[in-house]
């Protein structure tokens, strides 16, 4: 069983170092990648049953006892951050079929995107801070070349911002976890956990927390240390930027999640209050940037700063409704976010760009994309009764339980602001009639259909997730009492005898 | 004149720098050195050789590309991990086996060690290809 | 000596963030890779100081006997070495790259991509 | 009983066949796919009975039960009035689109639309949880939204489509957070429950917050003054769309949500107080700005806006009389205005054009619509024996009852303009002589004049029978007021007050009326007013956000790497520096080690070196030093006791040189490109940083809450790790799984830095 823990890291490892050694076939490096993301996806599945079925479940790796070791740790919440990579990693992999130009092929694509889906796993599954340091690493390097593979000027440009900044969280996530274990002497979560609980250091503690904060702050793309994502996001082919969307901010909120409900609890009056406004921040400058353009991706860009808010505004109030709720908007901002971007990789190929002054025509055109899209966008924009209405309901309420009268009236109002410059979108590259520009070469009916069904599984999911938003959010509530009442986990890592 | 100084030198030192590394690797369990302070060191000699006489007969001397290098590095390392899995033990779970030829050698052998040769490999095509690729970018 | 180095400590960070803030391509790097000394020594020093007590076993013993250097900040800074060296030799080339195509080191040159 | 939700859901499965019989059956589609909402008609029609028994049909499953919504639904006699209207009306709107887009190439997707909204609109009416209703609630919205921009190349379509979609929507936002309010105010999410805790929440401390909030989804939907502008710009949609959502149906939903309600909000001076003024603000209104228009849909979209703000200030004053007066000129309005768009839409189609004042005559060509158009415009003046005369009697005696003459002269003046209106959409473009219209006048199609005629006499007939009528209409009036209500309606009332204002009115209308010419000149003042209304005021509003999203941008986002570091820089700083004053403990200044000679020389070492790559111009100087500083701290290492890290620091310190220098050359000399006062600024802010970091160190070096773990190492790396170089041991066994997160790392940096290198596109294009 606990095996299961490791899998979902092994897999894309190895389809990496396997596409690596076949560099010079690119169909066994394509076929690798839809089988290898399917294995994980499936193994994903797995691991979501058995941590729903048997709890919080563990991998001493080394079968080194925690906390000398590093311990995998699968509860509830990282299960489901793996299943979201499976569920991206597959979508994003067979879009790249279609899409991806065979000099990026040949310069070693896939191995990248393999190992970045593996560092992401690596993230959400270690148990332990330096490990997850490490994860973080190389799921940044993988983005970092994933980013600037191509070398395009824009590209360029894009890289070094996203590059020193991320550079510079880890500087700083590294001082954290040094002084940290300094402090405490170790560095497993859940015995650090334990070793922080009723210590009277809280100074250093809450100091580190901020450091902690910073850091990962940058990572999710928090206001005001988001800069690097609307300079860079829409500057790769748009099966890197979707996966990016999809995933990589999402690491930086599950790693908020994780080190704000496990191990800087001492002082949360303090630190979820920084964080609740940190979030109310983000959402705004988010929105208001995503307002100032006019440009399909750049666009996304920001509204996913903006959402990333959303996420950040249910840790900031901590409760059980609170989290549950940013949990489902993880997955449902996952699932719509690299939705988008793969339709306007879509729109780009019809439309000849990504301007929405140069798009235009494409309700008439291509009713399937412009529906597709629009059902995603308005699950985006919180329109119910779309997963995103869902999740923003759910933080609401919460918000509201918690007498935060504020957080909410400034949610509900960027999801708002989102509706319209979702509409923005409809309004001039599908509604406005098409500017005239005849395209070079319209994509074949075969390319079409290979980019649109990942389109159209990633549209049913946030359909599905919206009307039949029970099981999700069933999920979700069980993985924020785990993350609320953490004695399960550490147990699980350390072992019954010491809670 | 620089150059022949240079691969002359280099004729004497890249064995050298082989040895060593070779050396650093096998008692870095022990003492200090390892897998990755090796790869370093082999790197450096072959690097040297690259640059008294030129990437492309560097890269007869080491007969595998450097890209591929890194890729058994990291399977290797990968990998060692996996009997622990066969044995329904963790991951990375280390499986130690004695290697005794009286009078010659007599020690334990494992993943570890396996492992360590991973980083190595890996060690040693990184620096390389970004060496060669720099060099070739002179041209 | 702790004091000590808690000063070298801040100047290499000051140092690093100055660096950083300049416009010149090379000095971010410079500033990137005295970031990560810093960050590294921070480390090494917080975990504690043991002078000259390396974590090498004698020979013949089973255990290393105390006073010793913690192992595991050494271990850790190892890999944080590394990793910084990887990234480091990648941005390197990402700059250089980033520096021939906008045909200039000034980083204020390199900004088309954000509005 | 299951089959109420399959009824609101069953336009939805329908809408997903509307595509494959438009593609079959062209503009014929629109019969076929009426058969539905005929159906759904006498279904709710047959759930009446049970309404007026007090056990209406109800059905309520889990949907997110874990945040208190349920997919429930309950038929009583509002609820069914409402869905007899939706469904009754929508059946001839179907027929209509039919005829009216006859061959349009997107004719399927109105078919799809239309039928996706009434499923909403159904959904509005019949769900029983708030949040349920909300759901339905804004799909009707985005129904709306694609209707309205039906005809989307336009300009003003679009823009009209976003208007009616933000406002609403808005409001649609503030209702859900009354709603979440007024669940937690009442204990339930169940509409059902909550009418019957009225008193519970109008003394709870959340009743004003709800109220508002409430309000705001109900006026914005309802097109209550200030926020009626989005309906006269929604008649952009093709008529079928005006006709249905904009007339009959959904601008009612406001109303509709107030009078669902009134049990458990209404009766208070606020409620009273908020309905009438607003309601009256909208009858004045658009009862004054209908008179001044001349487009027909224009027209008519202004006495909506005023009906609706009639029906609002009714619910206002709450009697036993406006609630009925409310519910009659609510279902004689939806009928008649029904009618009317449809005559409107078939009068443009067939002579392209809806301008009032250049029609006339059009009773040769088109009989049928005209006797449609002379009968439903008997009814909006409130002349013939019809069901709308009913209720404005009732109206105007509550008006009269609660004895507020403002109002009643508001009413009176109102009524006096639907009179006029009335004159002008169903007499006077029929009458006189045939005009010169851009096409020859000849009666639409079957399709688009059964709608109207079969509207127009069911509101005669409903008046005629009015025992029929009360009879059908008493359970709704029960449902508002909470209580069982006795309902009578009789035509004739006796010659008294309201029967005299009803005279007055009519005169004024009629007035206004024989002198349209005059009172549209007269009007140029309303056209100001519209220029500077709220309609300008959306604008501005956008534009401003629009500055303001910007300016923002600009400032945060500038392009700027430094400005993003220094933001990094500041925040952690401000932070860490915040938490560590507040919460922190000044630090132990004691060194443990002595400070060594040799120490200090190394440390000297790193100091210098440090400054040195600051401040040397030369690339080369600032590389060597920075070696020198890394260097310095291999010393260090090789001090404390870290022979592996110190070999490793030396080597990668030696490479990454190498590396620079192999690349440096190939890059521009170091230049002052910084302004002094920036050197300056970056300087001090440097300073303080390292200053904190070494601060931070200082108290970091003296807390030790706990052992460290590595004595666990120091014991078991010869017996279980068999290696003497604890370090190595850690790396290749303990911790090997960061050993292969950073072999990966470094694995994909050489991969990256080659082909970065290899692979250059620029100039190419790829996505």
């Amino acid at each position: 069983m606990s095996v299961l823990t490791v899998i979902p890291v092994l897999i894309p490892l190895c389809c990496a170092v396997a596409s690596l050694l076949a560099r010079r076939s690119i169909r066994l490096q394509r076929k690798l990648a839809v089988a290898g993301t399917a294995a994980l996806l499936f193994a994903a599945i797995g691991l979501m049953t058995a941590v729903l079925h048997h709890g919080v479940l563990c991998t001493q790796s080394g079968s080194w006892p925690a906390p000398f070791g590093i311990t995998l740790v699968a509860d509830i919440l990282s299960s489901v951050m793996v299943m979201l990579t499976g569920l991206m990693g597959l979508a994003v992999a067979i879009y790249s079929l279609a899409s991806m130009d065979e000099a990026r092929e040949r310069s070693g694509y896939y191995p990248l995107l393999h190992m970045l889906l593996a560092g992401v796993n690596g993230a959400f599954l270690t148990g332990d801070l330096f490990n997850l340091y490490v994860w973080f690493e190389v799921m940044l390097i993988a983005s970092f070349v994933l980013l600037a593979l191509g070398g395009e000027r824009a590209q360029m440009e894009g890289a070094i911002k996203y590059v020193t900044l991320n550079l510079m969280a880890s500087a700083l996530f590294l001082a954290g976890v040094g002084i940290l274990y300094g402090m405490a002497g170790t560095l497993n979560m859940a015995d650090l956990s334990l070793k922080l609980r009723d210590t009277g250091h809280h100074g250093l503690i809450t100091c580190v927390a901020m450091l902690f904060l910073t850091a990962f702050g940058v990572k999710a793309a928090l206001f005001p240390v988001f800069c690097w994502l609307p300079a860079s996001y829409h500057t790769p082919p748009v099966a890197v930027s979707a996966i990016f969307a999809g995933l990589l901010t999402k690491v930086g909120v599950y790693s908020l999640l994780r080190v704000f409900t496990l191990i800087f609890t001492q002082d949360i009056p303090y630190t979820h209050t920084i964080i609740l406004w940190a979030a109310g921040l983000t959402m705004v400058t988010g929105v208001l940037g995503a307002f100032a353009q006019n440009e399909f991706r750049r666009i996304l860009s920001f509204h996913s700063i903006s959402q990333i808010g959303y996420m950040v505004m249910g840790l900031g109030l901590f409760s059980p409704m609170a989290l549950a709720g940013s949990v489902y908007f993880l997955v449902h901002h996952s699932v719509v976010k690299t939705n988008l971007f793969l339709i306007s990789g879509v729109a780009e190929k019809l439309g000849g760009s990504f301007e929405l002054k140069k798009l235009g025509g494409l309700y008439s055109s291509s009713p399937v994309v412009a529906g597709l899209f629009f059902v995603v966008a308005m699950s985006l924009a919180g329109m119910p009764p779309l997963a995103g209405f869902v999740g923003k309901f759910i933080l609401a309420r919460a918000g509201l339980e918690a007498g935060q009268w504020v957080i909410v009236g400034v949610a509900l109002a960027v999801g708002m602001v989102t509706l319209m410059s979702m509409t923005k979108i409809w309004g001039e590259a599908f509604w406005k009639g098409s500017p005239g520009t005849a395209l070079p070469q319209p994509p074949s009916r075969k390319v079409l259909v290979t980019l649109l069904v990942p389109v159209a599984f990633l549209a049913a999911l946030t359909v599905l997730t919206g009307i039949g938003a029970a099981p999700l959010i069933h999920v979700a509530l069980r993985a924020a009492e785990q993350m609320l009442d953490n004695s399960q986990y550490i147990a699980a890592v350390l072992g019954e005898g010491m809670r | 004149m620089s150059d022949l100084i240079l691969s002359t030198a280099t004729r004497f030192l890249m064995p050298l720098f082989l040895t060593f590394a070779v050396f650093l690797l096998l008692r870095g369990h022990n003492e200090p050195g390892g897998g990755f302070i090796a790869g370093l060191v082999a790197a450096a000699g072959f690097a040297l050789y690259s640059l008294a006489y030129s990437p492309g007969r560097m890269l007869q001397l080491l007969r595998v590309g450097p890209r591929t290098l890194i890729g058994w590095g990291l399977l290797l390392a990968a990998v060692s991990g996996l009997p622990a899995l066969a044995a329904g033990t963790p991951f990375l779970t280390a499986l130690w086996a004695k290697l005794h030829i009286p009078g010659l050698v007599n020690l334990k052998v494992g993943t570890p060690l396996i492992f360590d040769v991973g980083v190595f490999l890996t060690v040693v095509g990184v620096v390389l290809t970004v060496v060669v690729a720099l060099q070739e970018e002179e041209d | 000596m702790e004091n000590l180095l808690a000063l070298v400590i801040g100047v290499l960070y000051a140092a690093g963030i100055y660096m950083m803030l300049r416009r010149s391509l090379v000095k971010l790097i410079i500033g990137l890779a005295l970031l990560s000394n810093a960050a590294n020594l921070l480390i090494f020093t917080s975990g504690g100081l043991v002078p000259a007590r390396p974590p090498l076993i004698a020979r013949g013993e089973s255990a290393l006997a105390a006073p010793f250097a913690d192992p595991l900040p050494q271990a850790l800074i190892l890999t944080a070495i590394v990793i910084s060296f990887g990234v480091m030799a990648f941005a390197l080339v990402l700059f250089y790259r980033a520096a021939e195509e906008a045909g200039a080191d000034d980083l204020d040159r390199l900004t088309s991509t954000d509005t | 009983m299951t089959a109420l939700p399959l009824a609101v859901l069953s336009p939805f499965a329908l809408s997903a066949l509307a595509p494959w019989a438009h593609a079959r059956l062209k503009h014929h589609a629109g019969w076929l796919l009426a058969v539905l909402p005929a159906i759904l008609t006498a279904f709710f029609g047959s759930l009446m009975p049970l309404a007026a028994s007090g056990a209406p049909a109800s059905f309520r499953t889990p949907w997110v039960a874990s945040a208190g919504v349920m997919f429930s639904f309950h038929a009583d006699g509002l609820a069914l009035l409402f869905a007899v209207l939706i469904s009754g009306i929508g059946t001839f709107i179907l027929i209509y689109a039919g005829g009216y887009l006859k061959g349009h190439p997107q004719q399927g997707r109105m078919f799809v639309f239309l039928l996706l909204f009434m499923g909403s609109m159904l959904g509005v009416v019949l769900s029983d949880n708030l949040i349920t209703l909300f759901v339905f609630w804004e799909l009707t919205s985005l129904t709306s939204y694609l209707l309205i921009g039906f005809n989307h190349e336009q300009e003003r379509s679009r823009r009209a489509a976003l208007q009616a979609l933000v406002v609403t929507g808005t409001g649609g936002l503030a209702m859900l957070a009354g709603f979440l309010l007024l669940g937690t105010a009442a204990g339930s999410m169940e509409l059902s429950e909550i009418v019957e805790k009225g008193d519970q929440i109008r003394s709870a401390a959340l009743y004003l917050p709800v109220l508002i909030l409430v309000l705001m989804g109900a006026f914005t939907k309802s097109a209550q003054f200030p926020f009626h502008h989005w309906l006269p710009n929604a008649m952009e949609a093709p008529t079928p769309v005006s006709a249905y959502l904009h007339s009959a149906t959904m601008v009612k939903a406001g109303v509709f949500l107030l009078a669902r309600l009134t049990p458990a909000l209404g009766g208070t001076p606020e409620w009273e107080a908020s309905l009438t003024v607003f309601g009256a603000a909208t009858m004045l209104a658009g009862g004054a700005l209908a008179l001044v228009k001349t487009d027909l849909k224009q027209l008519l979209a202004y006495s909506t806006v005023a009906s609706l703000g009639f029906m609002v200030m009714l619910l206002g004053i709450g009697s036993p009389y406006a609630v009925k007066g409310c519910l009659v000129f609510l279902t004689a309005h939806a009928l008649y205005k029904g009618a009317l768009f449809m005559v409107a839409g078939a009068v443009d189609h067939e002579t392209g054009t809806r301008d009032a004042s250049a029609l006339s005559g059009l009773r040769t060509g088109m009989p049928f619509t005209a006797f449609a158009a002379v009968l439903a415009g008997l009814a909006m003046a409130g002349l013939g024996p019809w069901l709308s005369f009913i209720g404005k009697e009732l109206a105007l005696e509550a008006v009269l009852g609660g004895g507020n003459l403002w109002l009643t002269a508001v009413t009176v003046l109102t009524s006096a303009s639907f009179v006029t209106v009335a004159g002008v959409t169903g007499l006077r473009i029929f009458s006189g002589p045939p005009s010169a219209a851009p096409k020859k006048a000849h009666e639409a199609p079957l399709s688009m004049w059964i709608g109207p005629v079969w509207l127009a006499i069911k509101g005669a007939l409903l008046g005629l029978m009015a025992g029929k009528a009360a009879a059908f209409l008493a359970p709704a009036v029960s449902s508002v007021l909470g209580r069982p209500e006795q309902m009578k309606l009789a035509l004739w009332h006796g010659v008294n007050a309201a029967l005299g204002l009803s005279a007055l009115s009519i005169a004024l209308g009629a007035a206004a009326y024989i002198g349209w010419d005059r009172v549209r000149s007269a009007g140029r003042l309303g056209d100001t007013i519209l220029k500077w209304g709220p309609d300008r005021l959306y604008d501005l509003s956008l534009d401003a956000l629009s500055a303001l999203a910007r300016g923002q941008t600009r400032v945060v986002q500038s392009g700027y790497l430094r400005y993003y570091l220094l933001a990094v820089i500041l925040t952690v700083m401000t932070l860490a520096g915040h938490a560590l004053y507040s919460r922190g403990e000044p630090p132990v200044m004691v060194s443990t080690v002595p400070v060594t000679a040799y120490g200090a020389a190394v440390a000297l070492m790193i100091v210098a070196s440090a400054i040195a790559a600051v401040l040397l111009d030369t690339r080369l100087g600032a590389i060597a030093a920075l070696g020198g500083a890394g260097g310095g701290v291999a010393l260090v290492y090789v001090m404390y006791g870290a022979p592996d890290l110190a070999m490793t620091q030396f080597l990668v310190e030696t490479l990454t040189i190498i590396l620079f220098v192999l690349i440096i050359f190939k890059l521009p000399r170091f230049a002052r490109l910084s302004r002094p006062w920036s050197r300056v600024r970056d300087g001090l802010i440097s300073i303080a940083a390292g200053g904190m970091m070494a601060y931070l160190a200082l108290v970091a070096l003296h807390v030790d809450l706990h052992p460290p773990i590595s004595s666990y190492f120091a014991e078991n790396s010869v017996p279980a790790g068999f290696g003497r170089n604890v370090v190595n041991v850690i790396l290749v066994d303990f911790r090997a799984l960061d050993t292969l997160g950073e072999i990966s790392v470094l694995g994909l940096a050489g991969l990256g830095a080659y082909a970065l290198l290899k692979l250059r596109l620029s100039g190419r294009k790829a996505v």
